[in-house]
């Protein structure tokens, strides 16, 4: 097994993907020669030419409307969307028809396509660069949204995604592209979209958390087991919608306190749905009310002042404290 | 160095006229059709025709919901749609119920569409056609990708896109039409210019003397065409279904005609539009003018198009009896649940379940109380 | 007083702030000589002129950013999006620029615009005419979202939103539009932005709702009156961002048990705040879970179907029994 | 009846070319600038061309962030922004640092921004620029909305919007020249057309031969400059500025230039574009041209193009030590939360007050442990 960054392991599930079956198309901007300003298309129009890497005009409604054409026609479109904060200039074609596709036919026709789009902050990038928005596509009825936390569950999920025959929004957390590496096995290797996992099992409290906030929840998890002797558990959400209910439900019931963390704003955030699934699945095992550890209610700051608006171990670690303190 | 003219190549910007209101016909322009054609293309006219007409009283019954009528605009979606074969893609947007019929859509199907069953929008199986698209211009985008896999797969095949004067102004519009042209897809798009979106004329909806000549933005052909021409529509869509099918790229359809009704049955044009332009419409029929045509022609007999128009009118009344009986039969509620993915998830399931138990219990209160 | 459908009280509204600043410009899809496809603005042209009531292009992206340009000029544009299902054709203007930019440049420009739109089902619209998708901006921090409940408190908030310094998305119930008639007042009236309102007092349950949701959830506590003999208290919520959540807190603590009431989709939708809110704030006077009576997580189904999709008195109702059993 | 060709009127697509890249001029054409307009575009454009350099060399050094550079796009909006009042408006997007420095942006203001401080997008007290637009096009409505204004308050100001040739393909582009066309908003749309958006090339972003021609679209006069040429820019935005300003209605501009150098400091354009292509484009340098120009028509002399680069060299290193130390003083994380609403709402202040705590605590364990 190699290891690696989570670019090169999506671009392993792209060209894989690819070889195995001639209608995934990828389109994006920057794809082509240049590979994608992260890299994760690299040398994938050398190998399969332009009529498989579609570098598009400068239009991101172009790259989704056009790939719910594609997708009707039965291509299996993975389009790029540069930065997830310019994914806005299509969220008519997401909203109006890559997410209705399949309802407003009555399964007649679908649309299998993927929408990446790199998310998120921490790695000091222009403004509109590190929003974490998620939250309005799971709470879009017809798509899927998928968040992958490291180079391996990354390339499984993205090979999942892709074969999944309704539309998949799969944010990459630009902040996890090449700040670990993974083994990531060669042979096939799926998972199951709509499952969570726990990361970390424990019994005195749940920490929920996904993509690159994954990493500060386990570390503070570390804190909780160094300072106070416990231990917490991490569950790892992989996809966000639909959400792993049953597992998330299971988990608090067993410890009977929670803390949610995202890099998302608060308000309205996928935090509180989760909140109210717990209430609703595991109100009375509840021994504190669940704490949210997340963005702030306001932009993501620029980049010199980006680390304060980002949850970090420290924050998440004294919220899972606060529910033991009545 | 100096100041000169740039003359934009790959686009020229025609206009095509070919049987006049008044009868008149630019013999060396008409088209050659044959018989059959032209019988299949009058047929749809006229059950569009009816078939529109039928759908507003129904309205005005309250026996269907609200409806865009599309009389007067038939030649331009019928000389056009003509053209494509059943192997071909149809994207229409919400003004072409003849073609929609003649490609094959039901009656059925749009009387459950506009009486708000999910059961309208279903295509029939193996059809190239895309259901109405009711966010204008934004079906334009998913014709260019069809328009791109059709060129991928190297199949022949050729896809026609259709919208209003009012979506030249969307941006999908744009981007749809500048994607086309640079990955040169075998796509047509016939732009239905009826001078109105809802209230808003076309002088307000944008400062170009022509919508043909958007064309040129995209270094694409564009022609403009009197749309309530019939021969002059076909003759652009041949023009253009040929050209894309031999590689050659997009085309801009411009076909200049007039929504004779109001916007939908909601709409009251007395508000914004004189009863003298209407009326100045309702003299270029396209019908009346297409049927004087093939007359002349001896291709049709004022005897056979009465037994069309009977014909016509049973299988019409037939289809909203049909439809009547069908809607009976349909509106379970719980099927709102199913289609929206695959396989259906644990919280939609749970969804579907407290709803099919709450009907259960309002049925046997309703039962015992 | 004279009695008004919304219709009529928003059409108010936008008369007398036209006639009191002439910065007011109204711009939109069909509201000039027609008035407006639900007649908002009907003889507003007629009355102020086209340079006043600007009929604008079909391009909603357009009515958004130039909306932006021209509150950064120092006017103050109140835009109709014809139906809040084309909203999202202009999510990128309001997102990236209504939204920042007072906070881009510090306080130094800054965009005060109303984002008008009709949402919400029950009125046998056509397909995509029929959402209730305001969680979105909800959760986009920049903007607050006003929702009235009916005619005087509508023209009473779309008075106070034309004169917020910052951008206000208002959704207006279209089940209301003409459903009801209340006596509103010719002299000027304004409702603070960010507070609830205590639509009917009570001490059993709360049930929270807002827009076209208030009535159905008023009716509720008529039924529990009738056959349970509870007092339920009504929270219209008439501001859902900013949350009035003292107002919400209070009342729970007081009753112990909540119902919050949305047509939107159920999972990441407004509710889902709102019971974090509570989990947060009064956990510990909870008796049971907070029930959400909510749209299903699907498309609202095209009008023959629509009824079963909204909540109705009777769905609350139980939900509200729900909460009394253990 | 018949075919004919459409001549689109409104809307003529010239070239205009004054000054070429061999030091050729056509006088008949020469614009009459006035001597101190001439040195005020050439500082601005030397200043502009250094600055650019002194911030490369600091992402190199790692003193800023991600930045895109401008060398060689000069002359397409100095000469373009220069006609200009201060009561006009000035719509950037990412690539007019010498436009925006000479409009009053201070350099301390760039190198906040690019040190991802939220202060380096504060606009100057009562200037009428807006800050840079990142989203790419999304801007050009935003001028048109100004615009718009500006014809409804009577002032005469006039607005100029900047954009690339990327920006073309965007729906805000057509969607905003649209709109200006159809209000005759007194607005100039300036595309830097530097022939790449990253990696895509003209050719891949549209089929158009020129993006001067999509002017026809809109019924709006367009033309295509040499972009290199500050005389022809000048003499092209003069006509566009004056007919906006005297009621004419917007125009696009199309200035042909290049970019020199990558995208940002995060992109290797060796992946996608020849060293020669470069170099050909490298000796069509705007500012060398221009300097030799002025230097013929004797308005500068040697010695002071020598007193002018020292002058302009001491202006930018005390900019940068002044924002090096303002930077010392800036990031206090609390600012987020002000200013996203005139009145903070109490979540937000919630959240405000969170943080404070967490620095506070954060502070005094650093201090005691
Ligand atoms: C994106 C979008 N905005 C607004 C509407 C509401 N609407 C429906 S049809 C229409 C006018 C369409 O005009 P045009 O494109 O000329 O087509 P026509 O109705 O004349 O056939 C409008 C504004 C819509 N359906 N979609
Ligand atoms: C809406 C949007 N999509 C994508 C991007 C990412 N991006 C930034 S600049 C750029 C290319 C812009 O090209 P062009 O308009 O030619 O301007 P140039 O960079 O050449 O000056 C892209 C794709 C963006 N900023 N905004
Ligand atoms: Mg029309
Ligand atoms: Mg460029």
């Amino acid at each position: 097994m190699a290891k690696m960054t989570m670019v090169e392991a999506l671009n392993m599930a792209l060209r894989q993907e690819m070889k195995r079956d001639d209608s995934v198309i990828l389109l994006g901007q920057d794809i082509g020669p240049d590979g994608g300003v992260f890299r994760v298309t690299d040398r994938l129009f050398a190998e399969f030419g332009e009529n498989r890497v579609v570098d598009t005009p400068l239009a991101e409604a172009s790259i989704v409307g056009m790939s719910v054409g594609m997708a009707v026609y039965g291509l299996k479109p993975v389009c790029e969307i540069q930065f997830s904060g310019f994914i806005y200039q299509a969220f008519h074609q997401i909203e109006n028809h890559a997410a209705r596709m399949r309802w407003r036919t009555r399964g007649r026709l679908h649309v299998p396509m993927v929408m990446r789009a790199p998310y998120g902050a921490g790695v000091r990038a222009l403004e509109h660069h590190s929003e974490s928005r998620e939250a309005y596509w799971a709470h879009t009825p017809g798509l899927k949204v998928v968040i992958p936390s490291g180079p391996r569950n990354a390339r499984a999920l993205l090979v999942s995604a892709i074969r999944d025959p309704d539309p998949v929004i799969f944010y990459e957390a630009k902040a996890l592209y090449r700040s670990l590496r993974e083994d990531v096995p060669e042979e096939e290797e799926t998972l199951p979209i709509g499952r969570a996992n726990i990361a970390r099992a424990g019994d005195a409290v749940t920490i929920i958390a996904y993509g690159a906030m994954v990493r500060p929840a386990l570390e503070a998890a570390d804190l909780l087991a160094e300072k106070e002797k416990m231990a917490a558990e991490v569950i790892d959400l992989l996809t966000l919608s639909p959400l792993d209910e049953e597992l998330l439900v299971a988990s608090v019931k067993k410890t009977g306190r929670a803390v949610v963390v995202h890099e998302a704003p608060q308000s309205f955030g996928p935090g509180a749905e989760i909140v109210a699934r717990l209430m609703e699945g595991a109100f009375y095992y509840l021994e504190a009310p669940i704490e949210r550890v997340t963005g702030f209610d306001t932009i993501v700051p620029y980049f010199s002042r980006e680390k304060s608006y980002l949850p970090g171990a420290e924050r998440i670690a004294a919220a899972a404290r606060r529910t033991f303190i009545k | 160095m100096g100041r000169k003219r740039i003359e934009p190549s790959n686009c020229t910007i025609d206009y095509l006229s070919i049987l006049d209101e008044y009868g008149n016909l630019d013999t060396g322009l008409e088209p050659e059709i044959p018989p059959e054609m032209h019988l299949k293309m009058l047929r749809a006219m006229l059950l569009g025709r009816r078939f529109d007409e039928r759908l507003l009283d129904l309205q005005r019954q309250g026996r269907i919901g609200t409806y865009p009528p599309t009389k007067g605009q038939e030649a331009a979606h019928i000389g056009s749609a003509i053209l494509l074969k059943d192997s071909d893609w149809f994207v229409p947007s919400f003004r072409e119920m003849a073609a929609e019929i003649m490609r094959g859509r039901t009656m059925e199907s749009a009387l459950l569409y506009f009486n708000g069953y999910n059961e309208g929008t279903i295509v029939p199986e193996g059809s190239k056609d895309l259901p109405m698209a009711v966010p204008v211009a934004s079906q334009i985008l998913h014709a260019v990708g069809l328009a791109w896999a059709a060129k991928y797969r190297q199949t022949g095949e050729v896809v026609m896109a259709f919208f209003g004067d009012g979506a030249t102004s969307e941006g999908d519009f744009h981007e749809g039409l500048n994607c086309a042209a640079v990955y040169q897809a075998p796509v047509v798009f016939v732009c239905q210019n009826n001078q109105w979106a809802i209230s808003v004329p076309l002088a307000r909806q944008t400062h170009s003397e022509t919508l043909a000549q958007k064309a040129i933005a995209y270094g694409m052909p564009g022609i403009q065409v009197d749309g309530n021409d019939i021969l002059a529509v076909y003759a652009a869509a041949k023009e253009a279904v040929d050209r894309a099918r031999d590689g050659g790229g997009p085309t801009l359809i411009e076909c200049v005609t007039y929504r004779i009704m109001m916007h939908t049955t909601s709409d009251d044009p007395k508000k914004y539009r004189s009863e003298e332009e209407v009326e100045c419409w309702r003299q270029r029929d396209p019908l009346i003018r297409y049927r004087k045509y093939l007359l002349q022609k001896n291709l049709i007999t004022e005897q056979q198009l009465i037994a069309l128009e009977e014909e016509i009118k049973q299988d019409i009344q037939a289809a909203v009896e049909r439809a009547e009986k069908r809607m009976q039969e349909l509106g379970n509620p719980l099927d709102q649940f199913d289609h929206l993915f695959a396989e259906m998830p644990p919280r939609l399931r749970k969804h579907k379940e407290a709803l099919a138990k709450e009907l259960a219990e309002a049925g046997r209160e309703a039962h015992h109380g």
